[in-house]
């Protein structure tokens, strides 16, 4: 099979036996977009006047792929309505099916995949990526390297390899990187092997790189690469979807998926890179990125993939000197001044003396007299009055400028939304149709309460014929809780406006950080340098704090979404393989957490149910008498600090000993330590209360020791 | 549509490998152009000639569109095209029609799958036909052209005096004949014409070659490899070939002909005016040739051609026939395409792309004051007279599809 | 006013039937073709060639000519009277001031084209014809063809020519020439570029200023310089206009007076210089030079000492002006190597393409 | 047995040692010799200057501190030596020597390893191999001009050299330092410090031996890469100082003498270069005008600060950058225009045509000014000035006046230098373009490649000169040749 999969790759052309199958993640799980995307789903925004998912579907039939599926969260109708319209399903011919996947309740990239494993759609190696890639890549040497691995025959034989992650060389500080979501790959430079993960975030500025000593071990050299753009083209084995579900807090590819499995020693997989040099590839994150990618494609790095191509068959685009692309019946004035990377939509008129620059222009606009459009996107049907003046935005189908209003770098202006005349639009203004709804579907618990900082630009005046709502940006639902991070990735975004409301502390640094963010891509090293064996202790200690913040979060959600047993005990595993955290901090989590469960209303049955359940999990997790005392201690302790607790420690202790989590000599010694008598007076009284039921202990034992005599 | 849909299939694919540049190269394109041509006259119904004419129209017009600056499309286009008139003024002796005519019905049969097998069964009938007039194949393409009739069509000047409508012949004329007809004659002139290229031009390279030559090149081109080569057989000379960045084709041609045995020196697209007062010829291919003479080459091209032109230095372009076409350079940038500009300065100069626009353009316009001979599959013939030969070679009527 | 172009020709035909219809039948001795020329070029649109062939149809209409050969003869007279009349005008037309509004019938050698064309034509058709009234009558209804044809011809100029106008082109355009203002005007309204145009003078008629203020009506962005000044100017133009008189036998024109140096300074500057004609301006001539031109050659290249000329060389008034026209030529003579290519309503022709042409046309 | 008498009578005067002398290294000194006598003979073809009778002070600086019993010894050797050498190349212990001196002397640890490769074991040996390399894959019609130099540092020649001359000589050889005007600058600092060093032998004034002093060092410059025209220039010029230092009555003290040289130089270095270079900026600017779209090739000093500084007197201007392989230098140039603000397009020598369009101006740098006004340059520029004037596009070419040299040119293959023909191959082995078509071409009979340097532009391509005194038409270099440099050594005197 493999070898007839390399001519078939090479080829590039199709044989039935075995499809190469693709999915597409058409959501972006997050609200950058917003509020484009609360009415579109990004996937079918424009990118130089066509759709992204065309440059993402395209790139996967230039790669070959016959069989696509694009699992739809948000808006799936809409999506499912472009692509039955498209091209691509018009196509009698071509042999390229593609099926949209609804899988609304979706809240990440997790459960998308534990959705598609559950409909079982997957059947062979399959690519992933996400619905707004855009690259010119043939990934077949990717999919050949890929599959050799699996092969026995072939060089690099890892069988343990599930994922093959397309990465672009770039450089630190490439425009088309996805900004506040950087990343350092730890490589194997001579297999290939990615041997560790790691997110780098410039707020706050990571200064450092842990990496698991055991990988010196294993690998002869290894390089830290922080110059790559991650397009998120990953190239998985059919096992990757059952992971996820196995794994069900896995929320993100990279931060969960890849680290869960570059960490874990009981999974034993392996995921690699393959690091491409010559060929095009970005994804559009961030309104940055879209700024970036843009450029790219009016700039032609995306060759063959640019606006004359004409990926949607209906536009015929003239490419001309300059980077300029012309639509058909583009109406320009003799005295409008169309300067360097410009593209104009079919039907759109220009006024005259208005000056368009750096920037793209949609089907049918209406632009005026003495306009000034710099670097800004404008999508179908805008009317854009005279003496406007727009920088470095987006401005949404159907919306209207009205005379003499001006927007400032990095606004968003929604669908069909009217603003003006004669207003100005500060900086990063985000207006949109609807109004924001209060409790953002996409915000989960931990979301964005740090935000009040730029909330200050919330009463600006859209003039009095202006239409719509100003957005304030939430942040994301993912972790990285600096908002400055989605500031860094907004549209036309300088440094220079990075100290918005944030608390000095940050201000200072971060003049620092954007000192150095400004200075170029020497990165590499600081990043690479990592071993700080004087540090290691403070570090440790820190470790084990945040390791047990972790543990906390997940017993609760265990807790919370009635979890077996099992499946938390696995979870805390991994949670203790990545920070490699002792059992012991579990047990200082675990216990005080179960007992916490108990509904102190009626204490008695309630404990016996908790006990019952999640006795076993402390069971899990203690091994030999050591432990078993240990427990006991925090028990005391725990149930010693709150006077509520203190009738439950009995029961608790009594339950414990029945589901044999702790045995007796564990009991006596905890009774006979004399730590447990010395943990203060509420605890000491625990400890006497706790004699009746030594003494029956002991009695007990008397007994069956005589029966042993006998 | 009207084609079949095992034909709209291979066109589809045919288009998208154009647009994604996977398919390159005017030989390559002009004969899958031919073959897909070829089916659409015998696989899709038409009751006369202008209904047959419309459709291969509308399909040049698709085609052409994909790939705008691949004229090799169009011009195959053309050449159908003026072939069907003729034989619908039974300008053509009807041979020997039905063996062509069974044969077509096989491929009928076939049709449904995709280009592999087409091309290979419709290589086997190239071999038939190649095998049925091998020897006279060399001056049955020689008197080819003398053999056209051109007065009838060119143009509407003479028109005006003539009495007859000779520009509108009534196509629609129910014709049955005229399918294996027009199929032989498209097998015959252009798909068998596009397999004897390179030899008819390889063929004429002892005339324009002597002893002790130094010739320069550049880029890669399969019909100057193949002119040299054959040149190389009877006479010694070396050839100094220009690397040609960004894509070093120039390399690639250098190593191959040094593999047959010719002198070679590469240098570097900067050394062409250094080393031009060594060069006592320059032999550059094509990509396309316009109508008044210039061509499109592969870039550097026309700083090899102008160099030259300072040394006085002759400039012989080897080109196939089916490369003319009839356009005129209305602007020079029109027929060039700028490709990734990767190769010039990497992307991952980050910081610098961002600012400084790179330019890669991929093709040169020389101009025809620049070239001094054209060597062609039936000839050779000066810049000034191309626009003849298109007349030959095109209906004038066709020249906008 | 392409379209007023376009079919003046036919309605002008259906009047002149009428006008036939009513008066009597004329004598050719009394058919007076000089009139009728003058008649027929009153419409600023009418382009000579076009005009000479009407006079021939209608001459024919309204022969008695008995016998053949009396008839061809007569023919030939007529075609000589046209032509004489013709440069007739090319001489008069300079003596008058230039206050008076251009005159379009300098175009003896335009003129001289209509009449070769016909005879060709007639000679073709001549021969197969024993009977005299179907000669008429064939010669009638061909010529109507011809009229058509040469009606659409400056449209399809117009649309050939206007491909070569690309975006942000800046041009030179010489003097006045209706086929090259269809082109811009085709270019500019109908494709709606966006280019600029320099036009020149053009003395001493100073058509160019016409031409300037017809563009800018139609929204071109242009201006006049001194046909002095395309030296000057060229630097900046990308390629240069020009229309012709007649285009000969080795594809070089002849056109108003200055359109050979502009082509030498273009080719000095090697700037594209794009000649526009219709096809019925192909005439059967071979000049070896400027002096070897049809039109008279003017007394400018045979030096005069009046004294007269010397004496009152300080009052350079009107009249100074009017006879140094008068001693001036008014066309001159480019020959191919000048020119890059020609946009005739036959496509795109390249210099020796010209030639083809001629010959399909006269053998 | 000339050198042998002249030890003697040079011995006579035992003046400090320069360093410590051991058996084979006394050994090394003849081989030194001879190759110094090499290299004077190519010196004397490829460039006119008189280079005979100096291969001695190698031999007698080395000589100075011998004892009458070495001195025997000496002479012994010196006979067994010479049989051996008849036979076959050198004694192996010479070699060793060689190499220990290459480690001890040179501190890189790539001179190390270059040392231990075979290709440089020795003068004569390296001679062997580089006649094989041509018969293989040399150009034939461009044999006339030396291959491409490695760094022979093994060679045990450089053990009496200034350090300071080595350090240059690597740079030199990797192309780290490349510019005419900066390889001037370095090596005219290099003499000056070696001037400043330089203790003459007890018996002779400093005026009197400098020269002979320099010349060995001069000879090494000139092994490792050929001059480029200009260091000639200079080189000559420094010449005449020296001697006129020697004719000057009353003789100078050493003290005055070595002052007065480095006095001169260090005036050299400001007025024909640093200050010239300033000059020809303010110069140049005259001809910059808002809205210019400046084209320019590879990378000039002088044409980079001119543009700067255009920049920053708030001209309004669009460069064009037009580069090419192997050296891609006009990257580096790019770099600093994009940095200053300056909005650059970048392409590629071959597309040159195609940028032309729109470009008014078209600048460039040079090496050298020839005499019959034609321009010596980095190869390419000729392309350039030639495609642009055929464009009518004016071309001006920034040009010291040290740079005019007495020479005539007319076509570029008479004096150029050849460069590492290895560096056409592209060595990116994981992209597929047909990089790897060439890779191994030494093992292609037929296959050669040419990587030269520069090239000669016609003056008819060139429209105007910028120099340190004004815009000249490149026609009357010989003009400015003769009388400004007159003028500019009355000067120095009045100085």
């Amino acid at each position: 099979m493999p070898s007839r999969a390399k001519q078939k790759q090479a080829h590039g052309d199709t044989d039935a036996d075995q499809v190469l199958q693709a999915v597409i993640l058409s959501d972006s799980f997050n609200s950058r977009f917003m509020p484009l995307t609360y009415e579109k789903p990004r996937c079918l925004l424009p990118v130089c006047n066509v759709p992204l998912i065309e440059y993402t579907i395209e790139f996967l039939a230039i790669s070959g792929a016959q069989e696509i599926f694009i699992v739809a969260t948000m808006h799936a109708e809409q999506i499912k309505a472009y692509i039955e319209s498209s091209k691509w399903s018009k196509k009698n011919s071509s042999s390229l099916h593609i099926e949209v996947v609804h899988a609304s309740e979706c809240l990440s990239v997790g459960d998308a995949l534990r959705e598609l494993d559950a409909r079982q759609l997957i059947t062979t190696d399959f690519i992933l990526v996400g619905g707004d890639v855009v690259s010119n890549m043939k990934l077949d040497k990717a999919l050949e390297a890929h599959r050799s691995r699996k092969r026995s025959d072939s060089k690099y034989t890892d069988k343990n390899a599930i994922m093959t992650m397309v990465l672009k060389e770039g450089s630190s500080y490439h425009p088309s990187r996805a900004r506040g979501e950087e990343s350092v790959f730890v490589v194997d430079p001579s297999t290939n092997e990615c041997v560790h993960y790691e997110p780098m975030e410039p707020f706050p500025r990571k200064k450092r790189l842990d990496i698991n000593a055991e990988i010196f071990e294993r690998h002869a050299e290894i390089e830290c690469r922080n110059d790559l753009i991650d397009p998120l083209i990953d190239i998985c084995s059919v096992e990757v979807p059952a992971l996820f579900s196995e794994n069900f807090d896995w929320q993100h590819l990279r931060s969960d998926f890849v680290r869960g499995v570059l960490t874990s020693d009981i999974l034993g997989k392996t995921i690699y890179t393959y690091i491409s040099n010559d060929s095009y590839a970005a994804r559009i994150q961030n309104s940055q990125q879209y700024d970036s990618v843009s450029r790219d494609i009016l700039k032609r790095w995306t060759f063959p993939i640019v606006p004359e191509t004409n990926l949607q068959e209906s536009d015929i685009y003239q490419y001309s000197r300059g980077n300029i692309y012309k639509g058909t019946r583009v109406m320009l004035s003799k005295s409008c001044i169309i300067e360097d990377n410009v593209q104009i939509g079919s039907g759109t008129v220009v006024g005259e003396n208005s000056r368009v620059t750096n920037s793209v222009i949609g089907k049918n606009c209406k632009i005026g007299n003495n306009v000034n459009i710099e670097g800004a996107y404008l999508w179908d049907n805008v009317i854009i009055e005279d003496g406007v003046a727009i920088k470095r935005s987006i401005v949404a189908n159907d919306a209207v400028i009205l005379t003499n209003t001006t927007l400032d770098n990095g606004c968003i202006v929604s669908f069909g939304v009217k603003i003006g005349p004669s207003v100005a639009l500060p900086k990063y203004t985000r207006v949109g149709s609807q109004p924001q709804p209060k409790d953002d579907y996409f915000d989960d618990e931990e979301e964005s309460d740090d935000e009040e900082g730029d909330n200050a630009v919330s009463d600006i005046d859209l003039g009095e014929q202006g239409t719509g709502y100003i957005w304030i940006d939430k942040g994301d639902n993912d972790e990285d809780n600096d908002p400055r991070n989605l500031k860094v990735a907004s549209l036309a975004f300088d440094l220079k406006d990075l100290s918005v409301g944030k608390e000095q502390g940050d201000d200072s640094d971060s003049a620092s950080e954007i000192g150095d963010l400004s200075d170029s891509d020497d990165e590499r090293d600081s990043v690479g340098d990592t071993w700080h064996p004087e540090q290691s202790q403070i570090l440790a200690a820190r470790k084990v704090e945040e390791f047990k913040r972790e543990l906390e979060q997940s017993i609760s959600r265990a807790f919370a979404e009635q979890h077996t047993v099992e499946l938390a005990a696995l979870e805390i595993t991994g949670l203790r393989m990545s920070a490699n955290g002792s059992y012991d901090d579990v047990r200082d989590v675990i216990v005080p957490a179960i007992i916490n469960q108990v509904d102190l209303s009626k204490p008695m049955p309630s404990i016996r149910t908790v006990l019952k359940k999640w006795g076993s999990l402390i069971g899990k997790v203690t091994h030999g008498k050591d432990d078993q005392v240990h427990v006991l201690h925090i028990l005391q302790v725990h149930c010693a600090d709150k006077e509520q607790l203190h009738k439950l420690f009995l029961p608790a202790l009594r339950l414990l000993y029945d589901d044999d989590v702790v045995e007796e000599d564990a009991i006596f010694r905890w009774y006979n330590s004399d730590r447990s008598k010395q943990l203060g007076p509420s605890a000491t009284a625990l400890r006497d209360k706790a004699t009746v039921f030594i003494k029956w202990l002991q009695e007990a034992e008397e007994e069956d020791s005589d029966e042993d005599d006998e | 549509m009207v084609l079949s849909k095992a034909l709209e299939a291979h066109v589809e694919s045919f288009i998208s490998r154009l647009k994604r540049r996977q398919i390159v190269g005017s030989y390559e394109v002009a004969k899958e152009t031919a073959i897909i041509l070829r089916q659409v006259v015998s696989t899709t119904r038409w009751s006369d000639a202008t209904v047959l004419i419309q459709i291969i129209k509308d399909l040049g017009r698709r085609l052409s569109a994909a790939q705008p600056k691949e004229l090799a499309v169009g011009n195959i286009v053309r050449r159908v095209l003026k072939i069907i008139k003729e034989v619908v003024r039974g300008e053509l002796e009807t041979d020997d029609i039905m063996n062509s005519g069974t044969s077509e019905e096989s491929d009928d049969g076939f049709s449904d799958d995709d280009e592999e097998d087409n091309e290979e069964d419709s290589d086997r009938e190239f071999k038939s036909i190649l095998a049925q007039d091998t020897n006279d194949n060399a001056d049955h393409t020689n008197d080819a052209i003398p053999a056209r009739p051109k007065l009838q069509t060119e143009s509407s000047m003479f028109n005006l005096l003539v009495d007859q409508h000779s520009d509108n012949v009534d196509y629609s004329a129910k014709s049955y004949g005229m399918k294996p007809l027009i199929i032989q004659e498209i097998n015959e002139e252009i798909i068998a014409d596009l397999e004897t290229v390179y030899k008819g031009i390889a063929d004429q390279a002892l005339e324009h070659i002597h002893a002790n030559e130094v010739i320069m090149t550049i880029g890669y081109s399969r019909t100057v490899k193949d002119f040299l080569t054959k040149a190389a057989l009877k006479r010694n000379f070396q050839v100094i070939v220009a690397e040609t960045s960004p894509t070093l084709q120039g390399q690639e041609m250098a190593a191959a002909l040094a593999a047959v045995g010719i002198e070679t020196t590469v240098i570097t697209d900067s050394a062409v005016y250094a080393v031009m007062s060594r060069v006592n010829k320059v032999v550059i291919g094509a990509h396309a040739v316009l109508a008044n003479g210039g061509l499109v080459a592969v870039t550097g091209s026309q700083m090899v051609a102008a160099a030259a032109k300072h040394h006085a230095t002759p400039v012989l372009v080897c080109t196939a026939l089916y490369k003319l076409s009839p356009l005129f350079p209305y602007d020079i940038d029109l027929f060039n395409v700028c490709v990734t500009p990767d190769q010039v300065l990497s992307f991952s100069e980050g910081t610098l792309i961002d600012k400084a626009d790179v330019q890669n353009p991929y093709y040169d316009f020389v101009a025809p004051e620049f070239v001094n001979l054209f060597v062609h599959n039936l000839g050779s013939a000066p810049p000034s007279y191309v626009y003849r030969l298109i007349n030959d070679n095109y209906d004038s009527e066709d020249t906008i599809l | 006013m392409i379209h007023s172009g376009a079919d003046s020709p036919i309605f002008v035909m259906a009047t002149e039937i009428e006008k036939q219809a009513d008066s009597a039948p004329l004598d050719p001795k009394l058919f007076n073709a000089v009139e009728c020329y003058h008649r027929f070029l009153q419409d600023p649109d009418m382009s000579t060639p076009v005009a000479t062939f009407k006079v021939f149809t209608e001459f024919i209409r309204c022969s008695q000519a008995p016998t053949m050969t009396e008839f061809l003869e007569t023919l030939r007279q007529v075609g000589e009277t046209i032509q004489d009349a013709s440069i007739y005008d090319s001489n008069e037309w300079k003596s008058l001031n230039n206050s008076r509004t251009r005159n379009p019938h300098k175009a003896t050698i335009a003129t001289l084209a209509g009449i070769h064309l016909f005879n060709q034509f007639v000679r073709r058709n001549s021969s197969d014809f024993t009977e005299l009234e179907d000669l008429k009558a064939t010669l009638l209804n061909g010529s109507a063809r011809i009229l058509e044809k040469a009606a659409s011809a400056r449209e399809r100029v117009a649309e050939t020519g206007a491909q070569f106008v690309h975006d942000n082109a800046v041009i030179l355009v010489h003097s006045y020439s209706r086929t090259v203002m269809n082109v811009l005007q085709y270019a500019a309204n109908v494709q709606n570029k966006r280019f600029k145009v320099y036009v020149t003078e053009g003395r001493p008629t100073s058509d160019g200023l016409v031409a300037v203020s017809e563009l800018q009506a139609s929204g071109i962005p242009c201006a006049a310089v001194l046909d002095s000044a395309v030296g000057f100017i060229l630097d900046k133009v990308d390629m240069i206009f020009v229309g012709a008189e007649g285009v000969v036998e080795n594809g070089g024109i002849i056109n108003q007076i200055g359109t050979y140096q502009i082509a030498l300074v273009a080719k000095a500057l090697s700037k594209p210089v794009y000649a526009i004609a219709e096809s019925y301006k192909f005439v059967r001539l071979y000049p070896l030079n400027q002096y070897d031109l049809p039109s008279i050659v003017p007394d400018i290249v045979s030096f005069s000492t009046r004294r007269k000329s010397s004496s009152n060389a300080l009052d350079l008034g009107e009249n100074h002006s009017v006879d140094l026209a008068m001693s001036n030529p008014s066309v001159d003579y480019t020959p191919p190597q000048y020119l890059t290519l020609l946009l005739t309503d036959l496509g795109v022709l390249t210099p020796s393409g010209v030639s083809d042409e001629l010959i399909k046309l006269y053998l | 047995m000339s050198t042998s008498n002249q030890s003697h009578e040079m011995s006579q005067h035992g003046s400090k040692a320069s360093a410590s002398t051991s058996e084979g290294k006394r050994k090394n000194q003849k081989t030194s010799r001879k190759a110094v006598y090499k290299r004077y003979n190519t010196l004397g073809q490829s460039s006119g200057s008189p280079a005979l009778g100096h291969p001695q002070s190698g031999a007698r600086k080395s000589l100075k501190d011998m004892t009458k019993a070495e001195r025997r010894a000496l002479q012994e050797q010196k006979v067994l030596e010479k049989q051996d050498r008849k036979a076959a190349g050198l004694p192996s212990s010479a070699k060793k020597a060689s190499e220990q001196e290459a480690h001890r002397k040179v501190a890189s640890p790539k001179i190390g390893s270059t040392a231990n490769t075979p290709q440089s074991p020795a003068p004569d040996a390296e001679k062997q191999a580089k006649k094989q390399q041509k018969r293989l894959n040399e150009v034939p019609w461009l044999s006339h001009l030396d291959p491409p130099k490695k760094p022979n540092t093994a060679s045990n020649t450089n053990k009496d050299l200034h350090p300071a001359v080595l350090a240059l000589g690597l740079r030199f050889a990797e192309h780290k330092m490349v510019g005419s005007n900066a390889r001037c600058v370095a090596m005219l600092m290099t003499f000056a410090k070696i001037i400043q060093d330089h203790k003459p032998p007890s018996d002779a004034s400093f005026s009197r031996h400098i020269q002979k002093y320099l010349d060995p060092h001069i000879a090494y410059l000139l092994s490792v890469r050929p001059m480029s025209l200009s260091m000639r220039e200079c080189i000559r010029w420094l010449k005449k100082e020296i001697s006129e230092i020697v004719e000057e009555d009353p003789p100078l003290t050493d003290e005055s003498a070595r002052n007065r040289l480095v006095e001169r130089i260090e005036y050299f270095i400001k007025e024909r270069i640093t200050v010239a270079d300033r000059l020809i900026v303010e110069n140049g600017m005259q001809k910059i005008q808002n809205g210019d779209v400046i084209l320019t090739y590879a990378k000039s000093s002088v044409v980079e600060a001119l543009l700067l500084e255009a920049k920053r007197s708030g001209y309004e201007f669009r460069v064009v950058v037009v580069d090419s392989r192997p050296m891609f230098e006009g990257k580096h140039l790019l770099r600093r225009l994009v940095s200053a603000g300056i909005d650059c397009t970048y392409v590629l020598l071959s597309s040159i045509y195609v940028v032309l369009k729109d470009v008014t101006k078209v600048i460039l740098g040079a090496h050298a000014l020839l005499n019959n006004g034609a321009v010596y340059s980095r190869i390419g520029t000729a392309m350039v000035a030639m495609a642009a004037s055929d464009k009518q596009i004016p071309v001006m070419v920034c040009c010291e006046t040290y740079k005019f040299v007495n020479r005539t040119q007319v076509d570029s293959l008479v004096l150029n230098e050849m460069g590492n023909p290895d560096e056409l191959v592209v060595k990116k082995s994981n992209d597929e373009n047909s990089s790897n078509s060439l890779t191994n071409w030494r093992d292609v009979p037929n296959l050669r490649l040419l990587n030269l340097h520069y090239d000669v532009t016609p003056s008819k391509h060139i429209t105007l000169v910028v120099t340190e005194v004004g815009l000249i038409p490149c026609t009357s270099a010989p003009v400015i040749w003769r009388e400004y440099n007159e003028e500019f050594r009355k000067g120095v005197q009045a100085k």
